[in-house]
């Protein structure tokens, strides 16, 4: 899989402790819960914004998508906490 | 029916009269405006400000779908949504949404419609600056932000 | 929760900001602003005008009572209602509600209220004057206007 | 009974050609029913305009009524088409 740009906002961002990055997504990891899990393998940061994935949200390529969709070709995925504008 | 429909991310504050004068002038066919104008709370002196962060991009097309999609089941004429960015005090502005159209049915029930999801879609998080000088906690998401949508059998 | 409720009737134009930043200026406890305004459309271009008479006296008071009734069943924490009179022309305002609230499913909804009572309440009637130069007909009261009070139980 | 204020509005006024008139209900004109009956008994005008007496609606003393409501002591009766404000 190429590169891929996540994003992270609000309180995933804060305990990330960044905003963006990129990353080589493993050929195995083929669904946004899959990604979850293997980011939250990736440190303490991780495992802590991830502790509750059922709450996080995902966008892939700024559509709101469930845990179990595919990743297929999306080059920019992001996760945050629900919503709270308007 | 086509709408038109503008939505823009903004730090500025907006001017709802502006917006309804841009959304009428020069027709003969609107019947009917509703705006929403969302405002900073101090919940009872607690606050200092509400910080918005949001998702560039991805905040205007969902935002734009969510208006579209209220087009699609409303004859409206017009729908402005403007959202905010930023650290907002108490008192100020956060959100605007302005639906026009002939009978004011559809103008009321779009309006809605495009705020409940919008809340709940949109990609925007709020969090607390105390009074006390302390930063708060992240706004939680409400239960009933999501019964809301119920009622438009989502 | 108290709300002050403000209903006028007059000759002139109204300003919809203003009507917004007096009820909501020098308070941190508002948190959503619905405003509805009604224009006077022109059919279409068959029409040059509207003729709005009313019963002085009789529609402060009655649009009060609707207004006190709104009030009554949400938690708003102001209503405003303006309802023009005498000759307007397409494009031209004819009636003003606000409603504000901490949150925004009352203001929504008492601003809805308070139209489809005063719809079928408020003692105006329309007169139709047209393009082609004659005095048409008054307008009709609509059944739907009637439809839309069953939704509130009346 | 004493003096009564009648005001007409909108069509009702253009076919009864006034816009206010002041009467003396007699004693068996109890209600606003009664009250358009008798009215409608007092020329062409009036017949014209009531000929269609259960769209007329009715106020006593600013207040809505319907036409079972007794006259009572109002001060003010006002006969007018179905609103259409708004």
């Amino acid at each position: 899989m190429a590169a891929v740009k996540l994003s992270y906002f609000a309180w995933v961002r804060e305990r990330i402790g960044k905003t963006e990055e990129t990353i080589v997504v493993p050929e195995d990891v083929r669904d946004v819960g899959q990604l979850i899990d293997w980011l939250s393998g990736r440190g303490e940061e991780y495992a802590y914004a991830f502790e509750n994935a059922k709450t996080i949200r995902a966008a892939l390529d700024r559509k709101h998508v469930k845990h179990d969709a595919p990743l297929g070709d999306a080059r920019e995925i992001a996760f945050f906490p629900p919503m709270t504008g308007g | 029916m086509s709408a038109r429909i503008d939505v823009r991310i903004q730090r500025e504050d907006f001017d709802v009269a502006a917006e309804i004068a841009a959304l009428t002038k020069g027709r003969g066919d609107v019947g009917a405006v509703v705006t929403f104008t969302g405002l900073c709370r101090d919940e009872s002196g607690a606050l200092s400000a509400l910080e918005l962060e949001h998702y560039p991009g991805m905040a205007e097309e969902e935002i734009a779908r969510v208006a579209q999609a209220a087009a699609q089941r409303w004859p409206i004429l017009g729908a402005v949504a403007i959202h905010r960015f930023g650290k907002l005090a108490p008192g100020e502005n956060i959100v605007l949404v302005a639906t026009t159209s002939p009978h004011r049915a559809a103008a009321f029930e779009a309006a809605a419609f495009i705020m409940d999801f919008l809340k709940t879609r949109a990609p925007f998080w709020k969090k607390e600056h105390r009074r006390d000088g302390g930063v708060g906690d992240w706004v939680d998401a409400k239960e009933a932000d999501d019964a809301a949508l119920r009622r438009w059998g989502a």
